[in-house]
């Protein structure tokens, strides 16, 4: 452990401070002596690995949790922040990991709750609150009207009204945790004008993300966390995103390996993918898409949000037997996939995008989550067995490094990547023949990534056909033996791994992209 | 108007003018009752609307479920319907009173059965059973069978219903004047045979030796005795009720309860019935206000000649 | 305004238009403008206690002691109006004035309702446990006041508040509409109103945006509890006189209301006029299957179908789950 | 097995202890075995009916016709065995075994629960109201069985089974312990009762994991029901008797059991034991109560007030949300 404490971030200016801080979790101790510095008009990137305690340290400092151990200074004088509010009213606004939007409630109503403007007699001013949500989301790019109910919107429009809801509010001091996990290009790029744009204003950031590529852009210092314990901090300039990871992780990442070569047996075949928009009638959200994954072939589906890839696996795996239809082969056979049931029972298994509400079982330990699709293999004598399933879900948190204090944890109390790998768990216990992956590494740190990639990889190359939605270029560029576009519902490009680039997928990404060679 | 149920009907002759005045008869007469869960007003309730029936006219059952609030809104209902005549069990002596007066307002008669309204005005006529004197009885009847010394139990009926406390307090006027007989017990049981057993296990628990109990309805009776006989007490504590069930008066045979009192509804029904058809086919208006049934008490001595809530039938 | 509210509303309209067509078309005095105003009156009960229990529900809550708190409320009103206090210790004889007593009975139903909240709120009990302690406690100390006795003989200008007319239609009629539009301006156009629908939503999130959850809470079983104090009175005043046993089961029938007129019981879904809805439509089938002469062990049977049967429509035309 | 749920079991467990040391402390007839055994039977009917509705509760419904369900099996059975049943148009007449009748009674309480399990997956009601329709139609449908009046005299053999005792204990306690002993294996090691867990904790991620979320929300309902079957059964042998009111509110006493066990009504949380002691804890409560010769008003005050207690201690100790 080298201690690379670099003097050159600057001393003055810092507007909040956390030295010393501990925090302990049954079972865990998160925080192990943290500490981080928020400077006046700069960005401070806090980097760590899953579990390393940057959520943590964040909740405490903006009021949510409260540290068994250390000091937060703002403005040089200790505070104690016991709710979000007074964090608040102090100036301290932070973006959670995991959205916090109530999904009845309108984008404006969202973004001013707590704070709703009032007019006489004390009623809710909507024409204010409205026109206010109305030109933030147009600052963030995102046009959407204000009344409509959050719960209508797709995750990332869904994001970024959580990140107009922390702007809404003059503070001093913005904290964002993985604000882009969901973006892609055009409202990150809103978002980083908007980063730009605050620095200038004076206000100090904290930024944690596991896309280090986003750093370059917007970075001012670096801080690296790791088992809880401050490692580092340095002035972004001085440092390159290598040795950032080697602070992170203690260690070096290995160059990724080259993809093993796919058969050409075909895994899976799937014709004429129809969903019909249930909101326009007339409107298809997927269009009539045809595709196939080999065995050992590693599919990319790329799109910029709202392309339709989610449903398109959705359809696949059952879940619109309403409005969806679709032809598939599995190894050659025709089946008719009505349900996820018939789906997994044909071989293939679908790691959703929202792992909140769509993967894990919050309340449920590590182990059922993981045996939760495939419990006939823990049966004993008609009865599930808990040693098998402790085999089970341990083989997996060794293979996928989840970090859990036991087997039956809460996965609620699981950072947000080790959530992610539960999931990926699951389903790789189900033994499928196609694996569809939809953002499979959301929030997942560089490590974990390498090790989700590597085990793809090694599943490939034992005969999987994995399929794989991500919205992450350099993951999509590096894993896929082939990579699909899908624009509006359609697919618009095909192109090998080899002779895909960043650009050209972008350019069949755009709505009224040129079609190249239409698969 | 329907009633599925099988009503024990017409076990007395239909009275000869009844039929007679049957085309000045017909139209509608609704059955206020204040609760059908509890099989002593499904009798009341049955037997009357069988008697309306018999003098020609349509009847309805409405049951008020124990809430004074819903009664008033069958009364509304009723009246808007085109009801002629309301034989009405109330719920509450003096809740109910605004709404016969409703009634009376629209010129609709009121026959309160069983139960009595706290107004002289207001109902055309009450054919009332007397709790209270039959609790009198009874308490006599407890006081020579379990002697003048002793612990005794008493399971009270629903707390917010009025026949509880006239019951309650007629045996107590009785009883109270003795000193050497010792409440050492008083639960509610709600007129509730499950719950009857239920207090009574635990009161055998705190009072093994009691001697006796008193039950303000059958039901709770039959359920206290259950008790007392797991208990292999039943030789031991007399079991004392209230109403005249069937299976109470069976019992009483089998030498299982010690007494009830009965009340005769079927008796205060078909009469409630009869003053409607008075009223409505022959003009008649100078009814008595108040017209006490009284309540007999059945002992193992005279109870082959009772049967199922009225005198044993022929 | 909520756009999903709004639809919910709707749709209990479809469940109580085929309703009111089924009995006009099967009964002569159901369409009757006398009938209309009796199943007016009879809603207005369950309808304050209605509004109270959306309050709730939006929480994510639930309440079932309005029952007994309506019976000690009622009960206490018609206990001060009548009889007086005697402060204790002190010698004096309070009386009370109508509006005295009236007031009395929607302070005992906002302390309880307080109370409510403040279990919920303070000890983290689970709402269905602490209220179902209430429901027990409120009606013990509602037969402790009483003696088990009903309160009868309140008066002209109390019961006037119960069975009187204003402008052609029932005095508890203006009172409820009142309530209801007094209600729906709160839930919609306020900032408690807001933060009712953002709780039940997701209470994690209104806590983080900085919603004071406790007081948010503490709100709406208080107001409950009002409603269920003003219930009480209603209950009394029209039946010039406050029985012990008032109010039993009444939870049942509300929340049924408030469920029927498109609430979720997890909360965050529903509207105080789905609810007024929803009582209208409980009210006019319990005065339709009288009218209809249908037997009341029938009507038990029937009762429980057509609820299924509105709901069920409603969830269908909604489309759906 | 759950960790969550074992230590939910095990805080229940220390309300209950600290209720019989003071029980214990302040009346001599408590900590008899005798006393044990009459609290045993008293609470063998509402544990019946607690088993089921943790089930319905885990998945994250609620059932509020089991007292109906219970009144309408328990008549049933009852009837049957005393009369048989004429076989319509087919002039055979029917006599029923007191087997026989049980069997009918587990019957007739698993199609009700089936009903509501239909409603509620196919026709996507809330389970709150599906199960208040059933409330009302199987209530019904018991008076109009009964005509309103007790089925009573069922003969010794039959009675047994609720006052019976077996090996010194009451012949319904065993039955219930071996139903919750069953109902433990079930919930905790097989795939149906892992799949409640996941439904009641996650419905879509269950769904997405390929359960199949209508079928076994369909075993939930109908297995409460055949509960509340078993429930009906066992009220009517104890009593010799089965009254057509039998079962009346009972429901909120076994939601209020499950909870009290540590249940959490939004699903995914109970467990079949913790309801066990939910169950103790009201039972003793009453036992207690009577115990203490408290007078009945005093009773309901204090019994919802311990309930409080209790419920906030058990959160209390498990600290914080
Ligand atoms: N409420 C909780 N109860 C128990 N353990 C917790 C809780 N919250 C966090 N932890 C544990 O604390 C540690 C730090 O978690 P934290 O969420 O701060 O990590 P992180 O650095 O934000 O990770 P990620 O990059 O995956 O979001 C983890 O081991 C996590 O499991
Ligand atoms: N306009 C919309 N209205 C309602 N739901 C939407 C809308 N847009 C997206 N969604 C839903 O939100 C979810 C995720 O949206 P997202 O934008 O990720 O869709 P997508 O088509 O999968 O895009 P991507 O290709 O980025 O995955 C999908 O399940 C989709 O059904
Ligand atoms: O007379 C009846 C019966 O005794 C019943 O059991 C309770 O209420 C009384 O009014
Ligand atoms: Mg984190
Ligand atoms: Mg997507």
């Amino acid at each position: 452990m080298t201690s690379a404490v670099s003097t050159a971030s600057p001393t003055d200016g810092v507007v909040l401070e956390a030295r010393g801080v501990r925090k302990a979790f049954p079972g865990v101790q998160a925080l192990d002596g943290a500490r981080l510095a928020v400077r006046k008009g700069r960005l401070n990137a806090l980097l760590g690995e899953n579990g390393a305690g940057k959520s943590t340290l964040m909740n405490i400092l903006s009021g949510v949790l409260t540290a068994d151990e250390g000091d937060v200074l703002l403005d040089g004088e200790p505070v104690a922040f016991a709710t979000t509010r007074e964090a608040q009213d102090a100036g301290v606004a932070i973006i959670h990991q995991e959205l916090n939007l109530v999904g009845e409630l309108s984008v404006a109503e969202n973004i001013f709750l707590g704070r709703e403007p009032t007019g006489p007699l004390g009623l809710v001013d909507y024409a204010t609150m409205n026109r206010r949500a109305t030109e933030l989301m147009e600052r963030l790019a995102t046009p959407i009207d204000p009344r409509r109910a959050v719960r209508l919107l797709s995750v990332a429009k869904q994001q970024v009204v959580e990140i107009a809801k922390a702007i809404a509010f003059e503070s001093r001091v913005l904290i964002l945790d993985e604000p882009t996990s969901s973006l892609t290009g055009a409202e990150t790029q809103a978002l980083f004008r908007l980063i730009r744009q605050l620095k200038a204003d004076g206000v100090g950031l904290v930024y944690i993300t596991h896309r280090l590529d986003e750093l370059r852009e917007i970075a001012d210092d670096a801080t690296v966390l790791r088992d809880g314990r401050f490692v580092a901090e340095t002035p972004y300039a001085a440092t390159t995103p290598e040795k950032l990871v080697g602070l992170m992780v203690g260690r070096e990442i290995g160059a990724a390996e080259p993809l093993p070569p796919a058969s050409d047996r075909l895994a899976l075949k799937a014709r004429n993918i129809r969903l019909k928009d249930a909101d326009k009638p007339g409107h298809m959200r997927v269009d009539g898409v045809s595709l196939t994954v080999n065995r050992g072939e590693i599919v990319g589906l790329f799109g910029l949000m709202g392309a339709g890839r989610t449903e398109m696996l959705q359809t696949l795996f059952g879940l619109h037997p309403a409005h969806g239809s679709a032809e598939v082969e599995i190894d050659g056979e025709p089946i008719t996939i009505r349900t996820p049931r018939d789906a997994i029972r044909a071989g293939l298994a679908l790691a959703p995008e929202d792992r909140k509400g769509e993967g894990v079982v919050l309340g449920m330990g590590v182990g059922q989550n993981v045996s939760m699709a495939s419990l006939e293999q823990i049966m004993r004598l008609g009865l599930l067995s808990q040693a098998g399933e402790r085999r089970l879900a341990e083989g997996f948190i060794d293979r996928l490094a989840i970090k859990t204090p036991s087997v039956a944890q809460e996965v609620r109390t699981l950072s947000g990547g080790n959530q992610q790998k539960v999931v990926l768990a699951k389903w790789l216990a189900t033994g499928p023949k196609v694996l569809m992956l939809d953002e499979p590494t959301r929030g997942v740190d560089i490590g974990g990534k390498q090790e989700i990639y590597a085990v793809i990889r090694k599943l490939a190359s034992e005969g999987l056909g994995v399929l794989m939605a991500s919205s992450e270029m350099p993951e999509t560029l590096a894993l896929s033996h082939r990579v699909l576009v899908v624009s509006e519902g359609r697919l618009t490009a095909e192109f090998s791994g080899a002779e895909a680039t960043e650009e050209k997928l972008l350019t069949a990404a755009l709505p009224d992209g040129q079609p190249q060679r239409v698969a | 108007a329907d009633t599925s149920a099988d009503t024990p009907a017409g076990e007395a002759a239909p009275a000869a003018e009844g039929q007679a005045d049957a085309a000045e008869a017909g139209g509608k007469i609704a059955v206020v009752v204040s609760t059908l869960d509890n099989p002593w007003f499904v009798v009341l309730a049955k037997t009357a609307m069988a008697r309306a029936e018999e003098l020609g006219y349509e009847a309805t059952i409405f049951d008020s479920r124990n809430d004074t609030a819903t009664e008033a809104s069958h009364f509304e209902n009723l009246l808007a319907g085109g009801y002629r005549a309301v034989l009405f069990n109330p719920t509450d002596a003096d809740g109910s009173i605004a709404n016969v007066r409703k009634a009376k307002a629209k010129d609709v008669p009121v026959f309160c059965i069983d139960r009595e309204v706290n107004a002289t005005d207001a109902a055309t006529a009450q054919i009332l059973s007397d709790s209270y004197s039959g609790c009198v009885a009874l308490g006599q009847y407890f006081v020579e069978q379990v002697g003048e010394e002793g612990q005794y139990a008493e399971l009270l009926g629903i707390v917010g219903d009025n026949n509880t406390w006239s019951r309650s307090k007629g045996f107590h006027s009785v009883i109270d004047r003795y000193e050497g007989l010792e409440m050492v017990a008083q639960e509610s049981a709600n007129f509730d045979r499950s719950q009857g057993l239920a207090k009574m296990e635990s009161i055998l628990q705190s009072h093994p030796e009691v001697d006796a109990v008193f039950c303000g309805n059958d039901a709770m009776a039959m359920g206290a005795y259950k008790a007392i006989a797991s208990a292999g007490k039943a030789d031991t504590i007399k079991v004392f009720g209230f109403d005249g069930a069937e299976d109470a008066v069976r019992s009483i045979a089998e030498g299982k309860i010690a007494a009830t009192a009965m009340q005769f509804p079927k008796q205060m029904a078909r009469q409630a019935a009869e003053f409607a058809h008075q009223y409505l086919s022959e003009g008649k208006r100078d009814f008595p206000q108040k017209i006490p049934v009284s309540v007999e008490l059945v002992t193992p001595d005279n109870v082959d000649q009772y049967g199922d809530y009225g005198v044993a039938e022929e | 305004m909520n756009l999903r509210s709004r639809i919910a509303s709707l749709q209990s309209i479809v469940a109580l238009v085929v309703l009111v067509v089924a009995l006009g078309l099967m009964t002569d005095s159901f369409l009757t403008p006398e009938n209309g105003l009796n199943v007016l009156r009879q809603i207005s009960v369950n309808l304050c206690l209605s509004i109270g229990m959306t309050l709730v529900i939006l929480s994510g809550g639930i309440d079932l002691s309005v029952g007994s708190m309506l019976a000690l409320a009622g009960a206490v009103s018609a206990g001060l109006l009548k009889h007086g206090v005697d402060l204790p210790g002190m010698g004096v004889h309070l009386e009370f004035t109508v509006l005295g007593a009236i007031v009395a009975g929607l302070v005992v139903g906002s302390l309880l309702g307080a109370f409510n909240g403040l279990t919920i709120t303070r000890f983290g009990l689970p709402p269905f446990v602490a209220t179902l302690g209430m429901l027990s406690i409120a009606r013990g100390l509602t037969m402790l006041w009483t003696g088990g006795h009903p309160i009868t003989g309140l008066g002209d200008t109390f019961g006037q508040l119960g069975s009187g007319h204003l402008l052609g239609l029932p005095t508890p009629t203006w009172i409820v509409a009142a309530l209801v539009a007094l209600f729906t301006l709160i839930t919609l156009r306020t900032r408690f109103g807001r933060h009712l629908y953002a709780i039940g939503g997701n209470e994690r999130a209104a806590e983080l945006s900085g919603v004071n959850v406790a007081w948010v809470k503490m709100g709406a079983y208080t107001l409950c509890g009002a409603m269920a104090g003003a219930a009480g009175v209603l209950i009394t005043a029209r039946l010039d006189s406050a029985t012990p046993n008032a109010g039993v089961a009444y939870e049942l029938d509300s929340i049924a209301a408030v469920v029927i007129g498109g609430a979720s019981l997890s909360g965050g879904r529903g509207s105080v006029l789905g609810a007024a809805l929803g009582c209208l439509i409980i009210g006019i089938l319990n005065n339709g299957l009288v009218l209809l002469e249908v037997s009341p062990f029938w009507q038990q049977v029937i009762k429980g179908g057509v609820i299924l049967l509105a709901v069920a429509i409603d969830r269908a035309a909604r489309g759906g789950k």
